[in-house]
């Protein structure tokens, strides 16, 4: 049942990807990135991480995504206006194979260490998911999450200085 | 006080955020607000003119560690000896004076311009008071940028070229110098030395084969920025264009990194390679001197025969530095600060004629001295300056160098270089006919203003300073001259121990000591206290793992 | 008395800087020529008070040295700025305040109404002030000060009229060439200070010092590059062979300044510095021998031209290089007292003269500015008859031409027969001292002969001045007159203190007063002088009478030439035109210097410049960059400058690199 | 849970696919989309190695390059829009001032 399921989503995830690819109308295109990230967070969900899979919601299909959409719409885009790509697509698919070659090849020839950390899936089950990661998050990573907040503050004063017409 | 020699340094970069948050409109105020740190600065070495004891010891010294990545151990190391004491003084003292000649020079990106100037300060400073041979890279290269950027942005026509040129240049000569550092190091690593600090490294003792690779590459990166003969061609075109501040700095300090740094570092790091060299470089000098003022002779562009000028007093500069002995350094030492006295001081005449009239073809002027009689005595003076005429500064340093040099085993290369004497005269007695002299004909000369105010209180003090120099000497000689004393026995000493290895001539003995006072292979004699005393050189050095 | 000789280079300095910093204020001419002279005769007073009281010491302790400051004080080497009173600077320094008060005087009224009065007088005391040291300096450096000094001085006045290309030319020339003798000078100071030090560890400049050491000098060898390479630096000051050819140039200056620099004190500087260190020239023969026979070389060379000239003052120029080269052949015949006293005498009668001319100049000028004419009014050609129109002028004028001709009874006969009489009767250049005599001889027949000519051409016959401006020649004013007298009196008088001993009425006073300064540079000498026979009184009494009869058959010539039959010098340049031109054009030296150094110079500095400098060093320079641009330009295909391409190649290079790691 | 190949698989595809389109595409948006799916691969590894380690440092590490792909976002969209403010295009092409 749930490989079963598994599948599905794989292939939903597949599709859309492709679709973001292939979409002429970026519109098109962004909602299909959207259809891939909630594919993403049902992994995160099955993979028992629901906080993930929550902000990945958030933050990624929420945030994001809404930004992207938001300046197509803005700056009216509508249709990819560029014909002559096709050198450009052979090119462009041979190097993703050869991508996926490599990816494939180190997966078929490595082995996966151990499991040696102390998070089974039991555990987390018990706890909450939520809080472990908020306890990793506050204990071992604190000075790296507060360091984030000056990259998004340094970001969005980057981005009102770029988008301003005359600085 | 303990630290005013890194306040002296920085003092330019804090009027450097001083200047950050003044508009840039308001031209003015960025004006006077850097000549007033470049006076405050020039104040703040004032007291370390008057806390220098008289000795060879290096005073003032600030030593903390600053970086210590891996096995490279940097320190913020600092002092001032005679050596550098006037070097210092003069560039704090060049400083107003080239803002202040450009008030009305420079009227854009004036906010950018004096960032540059006060950045170039910091780098000249540092560079003159690092005790640390890592520390002196860094300043040596910091001095290199803002240059490039006023020769770039506020230069003449050829702007880019020039400023290139200047650049890649220099940068070619002290990419070999660092590589030479680094290796300078790690051979110091093998010897027990933990860090960059340059007195260690006088101790040093070296083979001569790698003294001569190393000597070769200090003095190649010092040798372009000296400039001596077949490297100084990017000078004549970064004189020209640079504006006149950028002139005055470069001619008045900046070429004076390459001649200090043969004698803070070059020589006695590798005093056998200095002797062993002293004759090509001598004779490198000295066709700088005569070729230079040849060439001098026939320019149609004041500013360019003043920077081949400047090739033949650096050619002075090196044959006194190459002789060896307490007079021609000391006579090196002065033509250092003569020559940015009174260089300078041209730039800044030529700076004036070009405000007013746009252009610095001789054949553009002529009979000036009618309309500007107070230009035509201060230039007259600062000719007369150039040229060495006893009384003023210029013959002092000229003279002690030809005497020392005379001394040394360079006498022929002695004579031949004070025949340059005779074509100074021709050159700037020549322009300054050409210029001052003749019929007023040019309607254009015939309106000209002699010098305002400003300018005349520019001149001032480098007119007083001219004659001081020329007739009383002694406070300057006497600063420097425990320091060069020191550096002489350093280099001595060391060619005595050199005369163990049999590829040295025995003749380089100093003239006037006895043979017998100092048997070959007897390194001991007139070792300064302090000295270490060094095994033969044929001991092999310490164990290279010692430092690990 | 003598520990106040500082003052006298200090009152010069005083007026120059008065005048110099201040004179275009003062503006009032008879304030700042009143200040030039009244400073340099305060030197003079205190010269003659050092004289008075030198006079009343015993000659052994006539020898004072002053100093005043550490100067130059580094290793070994040490100059302190001091000043040396022995009997032969006390000389100079009369001669020098003597007749500068009386130029400075002169020139108040000759310089009246021009533009840059203040400047002359400022020039005129700063040159007095380093001739002063050139004079009292206790140490070659000093003198060197002085030495350049005075060059650097007859370079302002000499361009004094700098909006004439002549004069800056001129003056340029006058400094380039001093400047070659003064790299002479320096050479030979750094030979004699390195010789002492490296070989008896003596590190001195100073002249007393040397003189102590002096007996450790050997003869000839390094002695005689040394002392050849001061007398470089003496012919580029004294105008002697092979660079005399600045001084007639100098003559563009105003003629106070040709007075007093070059023919009185600056010219006189390299006999005065062969004099101050006579104990080291004798020491080489070789020296001395090249000294005497440039002397009379110059002699008689310079008194050939002399007697072409059509210039006032370029006669005089020519008679000046003459004159100094009868000094030098004096110095080269270890007559150096003799020599010394040829020098007052010179600057007496020879100043006198150029004041006279002056005077001369003055009065053409000023006739012929009335009239609006052009004509040069230092050409002889124009002059004529001036003697009733300028009775003192002429007088004085006469009277110095008689001087210096050496008519017995004037200054001129004793001091050049002296120099003629040793130069035959000291034998230190074996027989050349016959050669040298004879070549004196002619000279002074020479000199005897162009002097009287320009006497004659100027004062003498019709007057050819344009007939309008006959009416307004007169005599010059009191304040010129009045020097041209002194001097005059000088001239006629002045040869008495040093009168020779076969004539016996006084004693030599001159000789006696110097024996101190000179004792030791005879010793040495007459270590190698021949020592034959002595020449008797009879022949000293028949070359007297001899050079005489020359210099009567030179005046008697010149007589004949431009007084009796004026047609004779025009058949004579008729009769030998190449020769008249050859002499005229001044043996075509310059020209031949402008062929040897001057243009080779210029060629040689072109040729570095466009040849050396930019194609080849600046060639490789650009060159090396232009193959690093031409590579770049291949290479920069590769950046297309699109995003894309560059993504690609990214990406590319991730899948390789990291292909490689997987499938190795 | 499946096992960690299949979401190591299904990432490894996701992310070939996003090199395809940044590769291929011209629009700036979609090619900074295709950027944002290969980051979201990457992610999706982390977690499932996280989850089968047991270790949650992966997880954390996700977490991270959300804020960074956020940042990003803010900024490269502001660049765009900038960029279409000069050009009046959005199309890659067009930024030819690096072009010879």
């Amino acid at each position: 049942m749930e490989t079963l399921f598994f599948l599905i989503i794989t292939l939903v995830a597949i599709v859309s990807a492709i679709l973001v690819i292939t979409c002429k109308n970026p519109i098109n295109s962004a909602l299909s990135l959207i259809m891939t990230f909630f594919c993403l967070a049902t992994y995160y969900v099955m993979l028992d991480a629901p906080f993930m899979a929550a902000v990945q919601v958030m933050v990624y299909a929420g945030a994001i995504m809404v930004l992207i959409v938001f300046t197509i719409m803005l700056l009216n885009i509508r249709i990819d206006a560029s014909k002559k790509h096709s050198h450009k697509l052979i090119f462009g698919s041979i190097i993703g194979f050869f991508t996926l070659l490599n990816i494939a090849f180190v997966l078929m020839r490595s082995r996966a260490a151990v499991p040696t950390g102390p998070y089974s899936g039991d555990m987390i089950k018990n706890i909450g998911h939520t809080e472990l990661i908020g306890k990793e998050m506050f204990t071992n990573f604190l000075l790296p999450f507060e360091i984030t907040s000056i990259l998004l503050l340094v970001a969005i004063v980057g981005a009102v200085i770029l988008a301003k017409k005359k600085i | 006080m303990s630290n005013v020699l890194s306040l002296t340094t920085f003092l330019p970069i804090l009027g450097v955020l001083l200047l950050l948050f003044i508009p840039k409109d308001s031209k003015g105020v960025l004006r006077n607000v850097t000549l007033a740190v470049t006076i405050v600065t020039f104040l703040v070495s004032l007291l370390i003119l008057t806390g220098f004891q008289t000795n060879a010891e290096f005073q003032f010294v600030e030593n903390v560690p600053w970086i210590a990545a891996g096995p490279f151990i940097m320190r913020y190391n600092i002092g001032i000896d005679g050596i550098s004491l006037w070097l210092v003084i003069l560039t704090t003292f060049i400083m107003p004076i080239a803002v202040l000649s450009t008030y009305t020079a420079v009227e854009e990106k004036v906010k950018e311009y004096m960032v540059c100037l006060l950045l170039l300060e910091t780098g000249m400073l540092g560079a003159f008071i690092s005790l640390d041979l890592f520390l002196f890279y860094i300043f040596w290269e910091v001095m290199l940028i803002p240059m490039y950027f006023m020769i770039g942005i506020w230069g003449g026509k050829n702007k880019i070229y020039a400023a290139v040129k200047f650049f890649i240049y220099t940068m070619v000569g002290s990419l070999l110098m660092l590589v030479a550092l680094i290796f300078l190091y790690f051979k110091g690593m093998q010897a027990g030395i933990t860090d960059f600090g340059l007195l260690q490294f006088f101790d040093l003792k070296l083979d001569m084969a790698t003294q001569i690779w190393l000597f070769m590459a200090f003095a190649f990166a010092f040798a372009i920025k000296v400039p001596m003969f077949p490297l100084h061609t990017w000078l004549p075109d970064a004189h020209t264009e640079a504006p006149t501040a950028g002139s005055v700095i470069l001619a008045a300090v900046l070429l004076k990194m390459g001649t200090y740094g043969y004698v803070r570092f070059a020589i006695p790091l590798f005093p056998e390679a200095a002797h062993k060299f002293a004759p090509f470089i001598a004779t490198l000098a000295v066709i700088g001197i005569i070729y230079a003022a040849l060439v001098a002779m026939v320019q149609e562009d004041v500013k360019k025969l003043v920077a081949y000028s400047s090739v033949a007093h650096l050619g002075f500069v090196m044959l006194g530095i190459f002789a060896f002995n307490t007079e021609g350094i000391t006579g090196g030492m002065l033509q250092m600060i003569n020559h940015g006295i009174s260089t300078g001081a041209l730039f800044l005449i030529v700076g004036f004629i070009y405000e007013r009239r746009h252009t610095r073809l001789i054949t553009d002027f002529g009979g000036l001295s009618k309309q500007m009689p107070v230009f035509a005595t201060i230039f007259m003076i600062v000719t007369f300056s150039s040229v060495g005429l006893p009384g003023t500064n210029g013959f002092v340093g000229e003279f002690l160098i030809l005497l020392g040099a005379f001394e040394s085993q360079l006498r022929w290369w002695t004579i031949v270089a004070t025949s340059g004497v005779i074509l100074s005269a021709v050159y700037m007695l020549w322009v300054f006919q050409r210029v001052m002299f003749g019929e007023l004909d040019n309607p254009k000369n015939q309106k000209l203003l002699d010098l305002n105010a400003r300018e005349i209180t520019i001149m001032v003090p480098l007119v007083v300073l001219i004659f001081f120099l020329g007739f009383y000497p002694k406070p300057f000689i006497d600063k420097m001259d425990p320091a060069i004393k020191k550096l002489v026995a350093q280099v001595r000493v060391a060619s005595v121990n050199a005369m163990a290895i049999p590829c040295v001539d025995p003749t380089q003995m100093p003239a006037g000591v006895p043979a017998s006072a100092m048997p070959p292979g007897h390194p001991a004699v007139n070792m300064p206290a302090g000295h270490p005393v060094v095994e033969s050189p044929a001991a092999p050095v310490a164990n290279p793992h010692a430092a690990k | 008395m003598f520990d106040k000789v500082w003052l006298i280079p200090l009152f010069p300095l005083i007026g120059f800087l008065i005048n110099g910093l201040f004179g275009k204020k003062i503006k009032n001419e008879a304030v700042i020529g009143g200040i030039g002279t009244l400073m340099i005769f305060l030197s003079f007073l205190v010269s003659c008070g050092i004289l008075m009281q030198m006079i009343g010491l015993p000659p052994e302790q006539r020898v004072f040295e002053k100093v005043l400051f550490p100067w130059i004080h580094s290793g070994n080497f040490k100059a302190d700025m001091a000043f040396l009173v022995d009997p032969l600077s006390v000389i100079m320094l009369m001669v020098v305040t003597g007749v500068g008060s009386l130029i400075h005087l002169y020139s108040i009224g000759y310089m009246h109404g021009e533009e840059g009065f203040y400047r002359f007088f400022a020039y005129l005391n700063l040159f007095c002030m380093s001739m002063l040291l050139l004079v009292l300096g206790s140490n070659m450096l000093v003198m060197f000060i002085g030495w350049e000094g005075v060059g650097l001085c007859s370079y302002l006045l000499i361009g004094y009229y700098f909006h004439k290309k002549s004069a800056g030319d001129a003056a340029k020339k006058a400094f380039v060439m001093n400047r070659v003798g003064d790299f002479g000078f320096l050479i030979g100071l750094f030979t004699l200070y390195w010789w002492f030090g490296s070989n008896h560890n003596i590190w001195t400049i100073n002249f007393v010092e040397i003189k102590a050491a002096s007996h450790l000098l050997p003869f000839g060898g390094v002695v005689t590059f040394a002392t050849l390479c001061f007398f470089v630096g003496a012919t580029g000051k004294s105008a002697q062979i092979p660079l005399f050819t600045w001084l007639p140039d100098a003559m563009e200056g105003p003629t106070p300044v040709s007075a007093l620099i070059h023919a009185a004190t600056m010219v006189t500087a390299g006999v005065y510095m062969i004099g101050r260190m006579s104990f080291v020239f004798i020491k080489s023969p070789e020296t001395m021998m090249v000294i005497a026979v440039v002397g009379a070389a110059t002699a008689i060379f310079a008194a050939t031209i002399g007697t072409a000239q059509n210039d006032i003052k370029r006669v005089l120029a020519y008679s000046t290089v003459s004159q100094l080269g009868f000094m030098f052949l004096a110095m080269g015949v270890g007559a150096f007292s003799a020599g010394i006293f040829h020098l007052m005498t010179h600057a007496f009668f020879k100043a006198c003269l150029f004041l006279g001319s002056g005077s001369v100049i003055h009065a053409m000028h000023h006739a012929l500015h009335k009239i609006h004419a052009h004509d040069d009014a230092q050409d002889m050609r124009n002059m004529g008859g001036l003697r009733k129109a300028m009775p003192i002028t002429f007088i004085t004028f006469l009277v110095s031409t008689i001087a210096i001709s050496g008519i017995p009874g004037f200054s001129g006969f004793f001091s050049k027969d002296e120099i003629l009489w040793m130069a035959f009767a000291n034998s230190y250049h074996g027989n050349l001292n016959v050669v040298l005599w004879g070549i004196g001889a002619v000279a002074a027949c020479f000199t005897a002969f162009y002097m009287f000519r320009l006497v004659f051409m100027t004062f003498f016959g019709e007057c050819r001045i344009n007939s309008k401006a006959k009416s307004y020649l007169h005599e010059s004013p009191l304040v010129i007159t009045i020097p041209l007298m002194v001097l005059g009196a000088l001239a006629a008088v002045g040869g008495y203190i040093g009168m020779p001993k076969i004539l016996g009425m006084l004693p030599n006073y001159f000789e006696h007063w110097l024996e101190p300064v000179f004792a030791l540079a005879n010793e040495y000498g007459s270590t190698y002088a021949h020592h034959g026979a002595h020449p008797s009184h009879a022949i000293e009494w028949g070359l007297m009478g001899l050079s005489v009869v020359i210099a009567l058959i030179g005046i008697a010539i010149a007589f004949t030439m431009y007084v009796k039959n004026t047609e004779l010098p025009g058949k004579f340049v008729a009769a030998f035109p190449t020769l008249h031109r050859v002499v005229y054009n001044k043996w075509y030296i310059d020209e031949l210097y402008d062929f040897i150094f001057v243009n080779p110079c210029k060629a040689a500095g072109q040729f570095l410049w466009k040849g050396f400098d930019v194609l080849v060093i600046d060639g490789v320079v650009n060159g090396v960059a232009n193959v690093v641009m031409g590579l770049s330009g291949i290479f920069r295909y590769v950046q297309s400058g699109y995003i894309y391409n560059y993504a690609f190649s990214m990406a590319l290079g991730v899948v390789v690199m990291l292909g490689y790691y997987i499938f190795k | 849970m499946e096992n960690l190949n299949s979401y190591l698989i299904v990432s490894a595809v996701l992310f070939s696919i996003g090199t395809i389109g940044v590769l291929t595409r011209k629009n700036a948006i979609v090619m900074f989309m295709c950027i944002e799916l290969m980051l979201n691969a990457v992610n999706l590894t982390f977690v499932a190695f996280s989850r089968y380690l047991g270790n949650l440092d992966g997880q954390i590490f996700v977490f991270f390059i959300m804020t960074v792909a956020a940042a990003e976002a803010a900024v490269g969209l502001a660049l765009f829009i900038s960029f279409y403010n000069n050009k009046e295009s959005i199309d890659v092409d067009d930024a030819n001032l690096m072009k010879w």
